[in-house]
């Protein structure tokens, strides 16, 4: 059960960032669900590498026949933490860029290009 | 032979094609290289005749782009109602259109 | 009304630790968690306390205008590059660790066991850290920098203009908006 | 010399992205060579595609790993015969993907040389486009799940910087937001699913997940996550609401780009049914699924087309149409995969006239798009209402337009006649309603571009475009070089489909093979 509580987290997370992608109307809320949506996936990936009693996995501090927690799935949250930085900035821009031409963030107001 | 492309019930070669037009054009222009020319340059014969009307401006008479295909539009007026409302530029339904589409599809492989 | 004489004193002496506590993250990038990313990440966040202890035009005025950040992060990128590709002309392999453990540059061979980590190890690794710092401290710096052009912030002959007004009703003139 | 060609993989990653990064220097020291530096380094990084995608055609898949001497298997001999390597695949589909890619990022840089010559921010600018260009080659010849993801996000942030190059307004910046943001979701749930198969595999490497690909829960969930946020990616109804915004704002050429670009996520869907899970599943369920979202593609792409008034937004609607025709055609090949009859009596066809619509698709509709922001260029207008009598001053354009709107109609003997025609018949006789439908629908794609030609080049020259010009030669010469693909593949199509088309069939059905490649008969 205990090992189960951050899969339950990823899930409440995921379900949270949803709700807020889609009933939101604030553009600048939106945004922040979706960086809410890449942290629950980073909870994911990083718990889906955690061992029992695992050590940190630093070759310079490993004890011999330590177990050590999956390094690979924390380059990955790594590598996810940087392309959301790089997605959020540039989102933020646009919807700046929209609030200056527009003079709104609202997602109702902001369609000038539909049907 | 070269282009022949196999389509499992014949072939389709573009090169005979080609030829088969060719030829048919070729004949078709002897045939009228055959007639008599009566179209003379600079006579009455050359003006448009609209039922005896003058003619309009140059630029008046250019059927624009949204005029076109008004008829199909307006026979499908029930289905392109229910349609394009569905485009209708918000975020959040593209979004829900996506978990829709998960949910679909995902109910669908469970039960079949 | 611009910020106090405090907190832009404040922040102008803690930039030079938020810069050196970032440089040690990039340093230590392949002995302990960090690298460049966070480094970077830490660096920009030194650019960040200035964006916003001073204007955005006195930014570019007094410190580095947004261009040369432009420059910085290019440069970091390139550097990134032509490790890797040093690589390939050097041992045949695109990012092939090449300086590993040959006594050149960060050229030492990891010990075994349980130590304290020698900073002088892992070949190109520490380079690529060195890169990825420039380039991410070059990149968010001039993020910050293009967010805050955007702000609305008075220009140099309104803030002239209020200044006799702001003495007569201290600090009930509305800030940055 | 020899080191060029053992480390091509690296090399059509590294080219792009180190020309990439050098040009705000260039366009900051430099600034007259930096048109020369651009085009030199598309021509340098397609001559890399195409000469990568030559020797996977003759010598068969390469598989390259990073960080290793070339040639190194993806496995370390010390790491127990795990592959934790990342490394490349490439295999004929990949190749053949590469050469639509190359083709059409080179014929787009001599173009938009010419039209951004006015612009601002140029050295950003094709620093972007050449990034875009990256992402594309990285995903099409990637064999590790998570680059796959990574190549994604750059396709999908560079894609959304460049439509909103041009704010238009602010609507340019609208179109990339949204643009963005559903890709956005789409490339998290596609890492979600990821970590579904790490999970259970410990691996990221494709070839060995499809060896110990099993039928469990979890990676139903993964199989359901990749199909819709892949298909998102590639634009098919109903994933498509983001698609037109982002086309239809976008500069001309970036546009023919993003049209390769959402082919990618086409690719990573495909690689993912027949490679990854391949027959693991009922496939016949998996390709109804396949064939309904392509007909629904074709059906409202081309009925949404019709009533549009910007010409860009109704190209962007036939773009999702005809995704629905490779849906359709590589959908009959799944569904009768597990059926070696059927397969070799028509899923063969279907599953090549599917492949080669693809690379058809990018060379007409890159060459419409082109021919369409040539007349943007001169007028400066978007809405066929004020358009007309085009044809007077603009003749080669008409005409590029033209050979493009006769092969996205599937008139012969252009292009889109002979992959059409391969679907039409072999997806007959899988199930003849579906080749009728599609039928009807290639004749309102001709009805659609009728009114278009008409509006736009017909009728007598209006008075407030008297003084248009043709365009710029560079700009010809882009629509130059899509048009001699167009009359090609359309004049002799047998030598594309057994050449080109046949081998990337025969590697997506053949799962064993691509294993093999990676694997070497281990594990």
């Amino acid at each position: 059960m205990i090992a189960n509580l951050p899969f339950i987290a990823v899930a409440l997370l995921i379900g949270i960032a949803l709700a807020t992608i889609l009933l939101k109307k604030n553009m600048i809320k939106m945004v922040m669900g979706l960086a809410m949506l890449e942290g629950a996936v980073n909870l994911f990936l990083v718990t889906l590498g955690y061992r029992e009693n695992g050590i940190a996995p630093i070759f310079t501090n490993a004890p011999e026949g330590a177990d050590m927690v999956l390094p690979t799935v924390q380059a990955l949250t790594l590598t996810n933490i940087v392309i959301g930085v790089a997605t959020t900035a540039l989102m933020l821009v646009l919807v700046m860029v929209i609030y200056k031409k527009y003079g709104t963030v609202d997602a109702d107001k902001m369609r000038r290009l539909k049907e | 032979m070269i282009g022949d492309l196999l389509t499992g019930y014949g072939f389709w070669n573009p090169l005979v094609w080609i030829a088969v037009m060719v030829t048919g054009l070729l004949i078709a222009w002897l045939i009228w290289r055959c007639g008599e020319s009566d179209y003379d340059k600079g006579t009455e014969q050359t003006k448009p005749y609209l039922s005896g009307n003058d003619e309009p401006e140059k630029g008046a008479v250019h059927i624009r782009g949204g005029n076109m295909y008004w008829g199909f539009t307006h026979a499908l007026k029930g289905y392109y109602d229910k349609l394009i409302p569905l485009h209708s530029g918000v975020v959040n339904d593209y979004l829900a259109w996506f978990l829709i589409g998960v949910i679909v599809i995902f109910v669908v492989v469970i039960m079949v | 009304m611009t910020i106090g004489l405090i907190a832009k004193t404040a922040g102008r002496l803690l930039v030079p630790f938020i810069f050196i506590f970032g440089f040690y993250i990039v340093v230590h990038g392949h002995l302990t968690p960090g690298g460049g990313f966070q480094g970077g990440a830490v660096i920009a966040t030194g650019v960040a306390l200035i964006l916003v202890c001073y204007y955005y035009r006195e930014c570019m005025e007094k410190f580095i205008p947004v261009t040369k950040f432009k420059l910085v992060e290019s440069a970091g990128l390139l550097l990134f590059i032509c490790t890797a590709l040093a690589g390939l002309v050097v041992a045949s392999g695109f990012l092939f660790n090449w300086l590993n453990a040959t006594g050149g540059l960060f050229g030492n061979a990891v010990a075994y066991g349980i130590n304290p980590g020698d900073l002088y190890t892992a070949g190109i690794i520490p380079i690529l850290n060195f890169a990825i710092g420039i380039e991410v401290f070059g990149a968010l710096s001039a993020v910050l920098m293009f967010m805050f052009a955007g702000l609305k912030e008075p220009t140099q002959e309104e803030e002239d203009a209020k200044a006799p007004v702001q003495n007569m009703h201290k600090g009930k003139i509305g800030g940055r908006k | 010399m020899n080191v060029l060609f053992d480390n091509l993989p690296a090399l059509l990653i590294a080219v792009p992205l180190f020309c990439a990064f050098l040009l705000p220097i260039i366009g900051r020291f430099l600034p007259q060579i930096r048109d020369a530096w651009i085009i030199c380094a598309s021509f340098a990084a397609s001559l890399i595609a195409v000469i990568t995608a030559f020797t996977v055609y003759t010598k068969g898949t390469i598989v390259y790993a990073f960080g290793a001497a070339a040639g190194s298997p993806a496995a370390p001999i010390d790491s127990g015969g795990i592959p934790f390597r990342i490394i490349f695949t490439i295999d004929g589909f990949g190749a053949f993907m590469l050469l639509s890619a190359a083709i059409v990022s080179f014929a787009v840089v001599l173009y938009l040389v010419s039209s951004q010559k006015e612009r601002s921010g140029k050295s950003e600018f094709y620093a972007l486009y050449l990034l875009l260009t990256a992402g594309i080659f990285g995903m099409v010849s990637t064999g590790d799940m998570f680059n796959f993801f990574v190549f994604l996000e750059i396709n999908s942030l560079a894609g959304a910087a460049l439509v909103s190059y041009h704010r238009r307004g602010g609507i340019a910046a609208e179109g990339a937001l949204k643009y963005l943001i559903v890709n956005t979701v789409g490339g998290l749930m596609v890492l979600f699913s990821i970590g579904l198969l790490y999970a259970q595999y410990n691996s990221l490497n494709m070839a060995v997940i499809a060896s110990q690909m099993t039928l469990s829960t979890l990676n139903i969930i993964a199989l359901v996550l990749f199909i819709t946020a892949l298909a998102m990616k590639a634009g098919s109804v109903p994933f498509h609401f983001a698609t037109p915004d982002a086309y239809s704002v976008a500069p001309s050429g970036i546009t023919a780009v993003m049209i390769v670009a959402s082919q990618a996520g086409l690719y990573g869907l495909f690689r993912i049914l027949f490679t990854l899970y391949g027959d693991t599943f009922n496939t016949v369920t998996l390709g109804w699924i396949i064939i309904v979202l392509g007909v629904l593609s074709m059906v409202i792409g081309v009925t949404m087309a019709i009533p549009q008034k910007d010409v860009k937004r109704l190209l962007a609607y036939h773009a999702v149409s005809q995704t629905g025709y490779m849906l359709l055609g590589v959908g009959v090949a799944l569904a009768v995969l597990g059926d070696p009859v059927a397969m070799a009596s028509y899923g063969q066809t279907a599953m090549e006239g599917g492949l080669f619509h693809i690379i058809n698709h990018a060379m007409y509709k890159g060459l419409l798009f082109l021919a369409v922001g040539a007349v943007i260029y001169r007028t400066g207008v978007w809405s066929l209402n004020k358009m007309g009598g085009l044809g007077h001053n603009m003749k080669w354009t008409m005409i590029f337009f033209l050979i493009g709107a006769l092969a996205i109609a599937g008139i012969p003997p252009f292009n889109g006649f002979a992959s059409k025609l391969m679907i039409y018949e072999s997806v007959f006789a899988f199930n003849p309603a579906l080749s009728i439908i599609a039928m009807v629908v290639s004749i309102l794609t001709l009805a659609s571009f009728m009114k278009v030609f008409h509006s736009m080049f017909m009728g007598p020259q209006l008075p407030e475009y008297a003084e248009v010009k043709e365009v710029p030669k560079l700009m010809i010469a882009g629509m130059v070089i899509l048009t001699i693909f167009v009359i090609g593949f359309g004049l002799f199509p047998d030598l594309v489909v057994n050449n080109l088309v046949a081998p990337a069939g025969d590697a997506l059905i053949n799962k064993g093979a691509y294993i093999t490649a990676v694997l070497g008969g281990g594990l």
